[in-house]
């Protein structure tokens, strides 16, 4: 029996032309396999013009988040700075200050602008924490699925998910001083539950395919298992729930700002400023609308994204 | 006469559910040679898909035991040694299912061999890639670096088996693998499954509930229902000559498309449902059903005997009376008068 | 019937989550650096309060037998001394709690009939003018905060067209009724007192839809998507198939598998909108437990916010356990063989 | 000449997809006359389930009928109006599924949908007795213990019984074609034969025409008149069941044939070459000639004609 593999093993050699072919499909390589795919999402993607708006609030959104300070107008009105001659002055109403100002007379417009880097670095600063520690605990309890590990993880990401996530958000804050680093450690406590639960539910519906049982009996190693063969296919849902996420992120953020919990006067955070402006707003709505309909923007940017994104990887075959 | 290459004695695997023990393998014993097919046949729920997991050890047995080469593999998958594990592997029955569908052709089929550690470096496994489709009939430059949900349900099941023979195993369990494909395209199927038989002379578990495939690939056949052997015979015998009802039943029920094939089908039909497994009919499983029930096939079940060489019934009217030498004619004549009529149905629906 | 074993597992997995809730909550009020005391009250008071303060709390014994104490406590139903109130936190729940409830009941029933019109209407004319406005209402309803909502309706409603109140939960004059339930409603009800009754619901009618549009637009996204998904089953097209009116098929045999995913995800809106009172509860000076509890929070007074956190935590296990009762009653599959 | 039930021509459907509008059903004709049964056989994908569901007019929503007739007694139900179509449903076409599992609604009773059935599909529908009009309906397709069957939900049945069940909801009334679309796939083998047998006997029982729809050759031979063979969406042979089987002409016809493994061994023949046709991009011509053995120049570029061989027997083949 033995004798006849080895025959065969030595044809592999003499086959040049193999050779050459492989090298043929190696260069050919580089870019099939990744463009069309990526040509299908982007076309699926690119299908719904709300996604494309989604994408551009989202891209204007960070733009002035790394880039506000160096492009608005009144930079200095981002500290301690008040100019009672141009108290309240009305949107619209003067070229020098297109939205407004605030009781100090602070340009709103350029608070706004400097408010972006505050809610867009608390989304990234959270998910960042999040997103890898969730979907570790998601993935590790879905492939030991209906085992002691699976119990016992799910059940540590059952007890934060046991509370409204602002709650708990709100509680934790309070014990701590209020600081924005400490708002996004709470919110980052809390929050990783979520995403092992969507990773747990994509990859213990996967634990039985196949795919997977194949792997066990060629003897894959069960790190290869996890990461290798079962994370790829949830990409699809967590990229999603990562962008959803980052708009809610944000509205804990500018809730416990609001409360007085986050960021505090002067610096220009959109909670911050909404509930600073709340006392006025009877008359002067606009410094506290302005910087909650920013908050807005930014979230709805993040919807409609994340919703594109999650058509993108739908998986819907053509009709026949 | 070949060794054995896979021994299996009074194998059982039994399924804890919350409403009862589901008996899914109730005692079953065979071998497989080297170089032969093995064919198990049977409707769902009789076991037979539950027997190649347990062989690959994707369940452990609950009783019984099965051995490869004299080894000892009535261990689950994860504890078996990795020699063990490169000379056997599995061909699934949903193609979609059993392709990771974020990998390309080349990862999928070049898993075993990296896991394995036959292959230094991307470009020597590009090349064994290479020569495995090329086997499959799979042209390489189109196929190689292809996702799954690109190719069509012939070709993901040829990328299935290519990945099978990566490592050049001595046995492979082939669960249903063509249920899913279209008649023309089952047939390249089956024709590279039976050249790379004789190429590599390894040895298969073919698994399927379709009379037709079995009989143009099978050496060897044993039936399977609820969990238990009815018959095993070699391939011929067991067309030709089946003694045991449910065989009949299941060749009667066959479609056939020429003269000859009706000849081989009894026009004989089993009554009611297939009983669930959570609990099982008294006596011979098949009494529910059997349409030459006898008063002792309730209270006793029959063992598998071997009735002539090399072929096993496990059926009292088969057996004769208790020890009397088996009639023939009385199973002729019995087949005979009875007819199947939809009134008698509506009558006796106990 | 599984029915009840199957609620029995929900509800030991709630209790278990709860008691680690409460552990978490309590060990981590503890181990942060600093007195707590010393941080909560200012530091005028006199040291016979802050001892009798760190007594009441057992500041100086080991975390686990506080933790016992604090337990032993809740079950004879005292939670504990508030700082703010300089009273038992018992009292301040029964006191405040009461209204918040009655606002979450009046922006649920809201947000329930809301979002099931809002949804069908949405997926019974697919794609057209209907099902586009609902998009655009959705993505407005999940985009903007729930307090910008309030503070919103506030302006608009209350300051400039003075259609609503914008604070309180009763104008001055009324006769606050007597206290039988606790709920303010209800007890106006009983004493007969209808015209306090219509101010109170008029008080509590936009801080309850404020509450009730984020979670109205999640719902109706989540039914209308419910109904494309069924409407391509098989079974919809053999329903046409039977020549079965249209009506009979989009009202029942529709309507039915559709509703699922929306009342899954209406416990979840549910809770989140218990979250959001705290907030609308502050922009309306709603008089609610959430609005007390946002000041023991800029005070720290750790009993209160334990107390808070355990509180919502038990109303959200309710919420999700009724909800799952309800999925099971809905889908006999669920009954049946508990999947 | 016997008055034709159905006559279909020219039918062209295609449906809406990402990758743009597929042309599946191309120039179909198809005929069904009076009391007569038909056998429609054809691959996975060759447009069978969707001339089905033209003639019923339950095509998905993403479905585009490109032209044709679909001429049921003489008027086309491709242009009658929505009453006319429910008409048509309640008192004229009812067709057995082919998956009873998804076909049954899981959230209703069997005995609230029989009741729903009977009430419109019937004339006198209203004032019926429906448990025991629909118990001697389960009678008549041998359902076992057809009390308990009336009052259980779907997935409480086995895939046999609901078979058995979706026959019975076809019988509610007299009705003039019955469309079986692959009965039996989704059963076992003894209970597909159980099921076929009862079909067979329904269909001698009542005076209605029928269209029984197959992968396989084997299983219609014993109940149907005439063969139709289905390829690419178009009718590549028709002919009495016999000749089909004695003298199949149609490279494709004889291609299934060779492939189908016999009882009596004998190998397996080479099968067919390729794949079924990309509906996207169909091929041009004879949608068969990539896979066709001796395919010629013709056959690329012009669609073959229906060509007589025999009485009764044409096929679409420019090689005859």
């Amino acid at each position: 029996m033995a004798e006849e593999n080895n025959d065969e093993k030595e044809s592999f050699e003499e086959d040049e032309e193999i050779e050459e072919k492989v090298e043929e499909i190696f260069e050919e390589r580089e870019e099939s396999p990744w463009k069309d795919a990526l040509k299908r999402r982007w076309y699926r993607f690119s299908s719904n013009p709300l996604s494309l708006v989604g994408l551009a609030i989202t891209i204007i959104s960070i733009f002035l988040a790394v880039f506000g300070e160096y492009i608005v107008p009144y930079p200095e009105h981002g500290g301690y700075f008040h100019n009672y001659s141009d108290r309240f002055i009305e949107p619209f109403t003067t070229l020098e200050y297109p939205l407004g100002t605030d009781n100090y007379g602070r340009d709103v417009l350029t608070r706004t602008i400097l408010g972006f880097r505050y809610s867009i670095r608390m989304s990234a600063v959270v998910l960042s924490l999040v997103v890898p520690s969730g979907v570790v605990v998601g993935l590790v309890a879905g492939y030991h699925k209906d085992t002691w590990i699976d119990t016992l993880l799910m059940r540590i990401s059952d007890i934060f998910i046991a509370v409204p996530p602002l709650v708990l958000a709100l509680s934790i804050t309070a014990m701590l001083e209020p600081e924005p680093l400490y708002a996004m450690m709470a919110v980052s406590l809390m929050w990783w539950p979520w995403f092992a639960r969507i990773t747990y539910n994509n990859v213990s519906s996967l634990v039985n395919e196949e795919f997977v049982q194949s792997a066990e009996i060629m003897g894959d190693s069960k790190i290869h298992i996890m990461f290798s063969e079962l994370l790829p296919n949830c990409a699809g849902p967590i990229l999603t729930k990562m962008t959803l996420d980052a708009g809610w992120v944000i509205i804990i953020g500018a809730s416990l700002s609001f409360v007085g919990l986050g960021a505090q006067p002067p610096t220009p955070d959109l909670g911050t400023m909404v509930a600073g402006g709340s006392d006025y707003l009877a008359h002067q709505w606009w410094v506290s609308m302005i910087p909650a309909l920013a908050i807005s923007f930014i979230i709805l940017g993040f919807n409609l994204l994340g919703d594109g994104i999650q058509d993108a990887f739908e998986e819907s075959g053509g009709g026949s | 006469m070949a060794e054995n290459l896979i021994r299996v004695e009074n194998l059982k695997r039994y399924f804890e559910m919350e409403t009862g023990t589901v008996k899914a393998i109730d005692d079953i014993t065979f071998d497989i040679k080297e170089n032969e097919v093995m064919g198990l046949v049977g409707e769902s729920g009789s076991g037979k898909s539950t027997t190649g997991k347990v062989l690959m050890g994707i369940h452990p047995p609950t009783g019984g035991n099965i051995s490869f080469r004299e080894k000892d593999i009535s261990i689950p998958s994860a504890e078996r040694s990795k020699s063990i594990k490169r000379d056997m592997n599995m061909v699934f029955q949903d193609p979609g299912g059993s392709l990771n569908p974020t990998k390309t052709v080349l990862d999928i089929v070049g898993l075993p061999l990296r896991i394995h550690d036959m292959v230094e470096g991307k470009k020597e496994m590009a090349e064994r890639v290479y020569h495995l489709l090329e086997t499959v009939d799979l042209e390489p430059e189109r196929f190689m670096y292809r996702r799954p949900n690109d190719l069509g349900q012939g070709e993901k099941q040829a990328v299935a088996i290519a990945r099978a023979i990566a490592t050049d195993p001595s046995f492979i369990v082939l669960d249903e693998p063509t249920s899913a494909l279209d008649v023309s395209i089952q047939a390249k199927i089956m024709n590279i499954l039976i050249d790379l038989q004789d190429e590599y002379n390894m040895s298969y578990l073919f698994i399927t509930h379709d009379l037709g495939l079995m009989r143009n690939i099978a050496d060897r056949v044993a039936i399977m229902y609820l969990g238990r052997f009815f018959e095993v015979a070699d391939s011929e015998v067991f067309f030709e000559t089946p003694l045991h009802p449910y065989t009949k039943v299941l060749l009667g029920s066959f479609p056939t498309t020429t003269e000859e094939e009706e000849k081989l089908t009894p026009d004989i039909n089993a009554r009611g449902e297939i009983p669930s497994a959570m609990d099982l009919p008294s006596g011979c499983k098949f009494h529910t059903r059997c349409p030459f029930k006898e008063e002792r096939c309730l209270e006793k079940e029959p063992k598998l005997v071997e009735v002539e060489e090399d072929h096993f019934v496990a059926c009292h009217l088969v057996h004769g009376v208790d020890d009397v030498e088996y009639d023939i004619e009385k199973v002729e004549q019995v087949e005979r008068d009875f007819e199947y009529d939809i009134d008698e149905i509506k009558m006796k629906t106990e | 019937m599984n029915m009840k074993k199957y609620i029995g597992k929900r509800l030991f997995w709630a209790i278990i989550s709860l008691i680690g809730l409460s552990m978490f909550i309590f060990y981590f009020g503890r181990i942060i650096p600093g007195d707590p005391i010393r941080m909560m009250v200012d530091p005028r008071t006199p040291d016979h309060v802050v001892e009798e303060l760190q007594r009441s709390l057992a500041l100086d014994r080991p975390i686990y037998t506080q933790y016992f104490i604090w337990l032993r406590n809740v079950f004879q139903g005292d939670l504990g001394f508030s700082i703010v109130t300089r009273r038992s936190v018992t009292t301040d729940v029964r006191r405040y709690l009461p209204r918040t409830l009655e606002l979450i009941f009046y922006a649920s029933f809201i947000q329930i009939v809301g979002s099931f019109l809002l949804g069908i209407f949405a997926g019974s004319n697919i794609n057209k003018w209907q099902d586009h406005i609902t998009r655009v209402f959705s993505y407005i309803g999940v985009s903007i905060p729930a307090f910008v909502f309030a503070l919103i309706f506030q302006l608009v409603f209350a300051h400039r067209l003075g259609l609503f109140p914008g604070t309180g939960a009763l104008t001055r004059g009324f006769p606050i009724p007597t206290e039988r339930t606790g709920f303010l409603a209800l007890d106006a009800l009983l004493d007969g007192e209808i015209s306090t009754l219509i101010n109170f619901i008029h008080h509590a009618t936009l801080p309850a839809i404020a509450l009730a549009i984020p979670g109205m637009a999640q719902v109706a996204r989540m039914i209308r998507s419910g109904m494309i998904t069924i409407n391509q089953k098989d079974y919809i097209s053999m329903a046409r198939g039977f020549g079965l009116p249209e009506r009979t098929i989009r009202f029942k045999y529709l309507l039915r598998p559709s509703i699922i995913p929306g009342v899954t995800v209406l416990g979840m809106q549910i809770a989140m909108m218990v979250g959001n009172a705290f907030l609308v509860e502050m922009v309306f000076r709603w008089p609610g437990f959430s609005r007390h509890a946002i000041n023991a929070m800029l005070s720290s007074d750790l009993n209160t916010i334990v107390a808070t956190v355990m509180i919502i935590g038990i109303m959200f296990a309710i919420i999700n356990i009724v909800v799952d009762t309800l999925v099971a009653y809905i889908d006999p599959r669920i009954r049946f063989t508990g999947s | 000449m016997s008055e034709k039930i159905l006559d279909i021509k020219d039918l062209n459907v295609g449906y809406k997809t990402y990758r743009g509008v597929t042309s599946v059903l191309y120039d179909l004709n198809l005929e069904v006359n009076r009391n007569e049964t038909i056998g429609v056989i054809g691959e996975s994908g060759c447009g069978k389930t969707t001339t089905m569901k033209t003639i019923n007019q339950i095509l998905a929503n993403n479905a585009v009928i490109k032209g044709g007739e679909v001429n049921f007694k003489g008027k086309d139900i491709l242009k009658m109006k929505k009453k006319e179509i429910v008409k048509l449903r309640r008192r004229n076409v009812s067709m057995i599924p082919q998956d009873p599992t998804a076909s049954l609604n899981p959230l209703f009773k069997v005995k609230t949908q029989m009741k729903d059935i009977l009430k419109y599909s019937r004339e006198d529908g209203e004032d019926l007795d429906f448990k025991e009009e629909t118990i001697k309906l389960f009678n008549s397709v041998a359902l076992a213990d057809p009390e308990r069957v009336y009052d259980s939900y779907p997935f409480q049945l086995s895939g046999g019984m609901r078979q058995r069940v979706c026959i019975a909801m076809s019988l509610a009334a007299p009705k003039d074609l019955l469309i079986a679309d692959e009965p039996t796939t989704n059963l076992d083998v003894t209970i597909q034969n159980q099921v076929l047998q009862l079909i067979g006997d329904i269909l001698d029982e009542m005076n209605f025409s029928a269209i029984l729809v197959s992968q396989a050759l084997g299983l219609v031979k014993k109940f149907v008149d005439r063969i139709y063979v289905f390829y690419g969406g178009t009718v590549v042979e028709v002919a009495k069941t016999q000749r089909i089987f004695d003298n199949p002409v149609h490279p494709y016809t004889r291609g299934l044939i060779e492939s189908t493994p016999k009882l009596t061994g004998g190998g397996f023949s080479a099968g067919i070459a390729g794949q079924t046709p990309d509906y996207v991009n169909p091929p041009s011509g004879c949608r068969f000639h990539p896979r066709c053995p001796n395919s010629s120049k013709e056959c690329k570029t012009e669609k073959p004609e229906m060509v007589r061989v025999e009485k009764d027997h044409y096929v679409a083949c420019w090689r005859q």
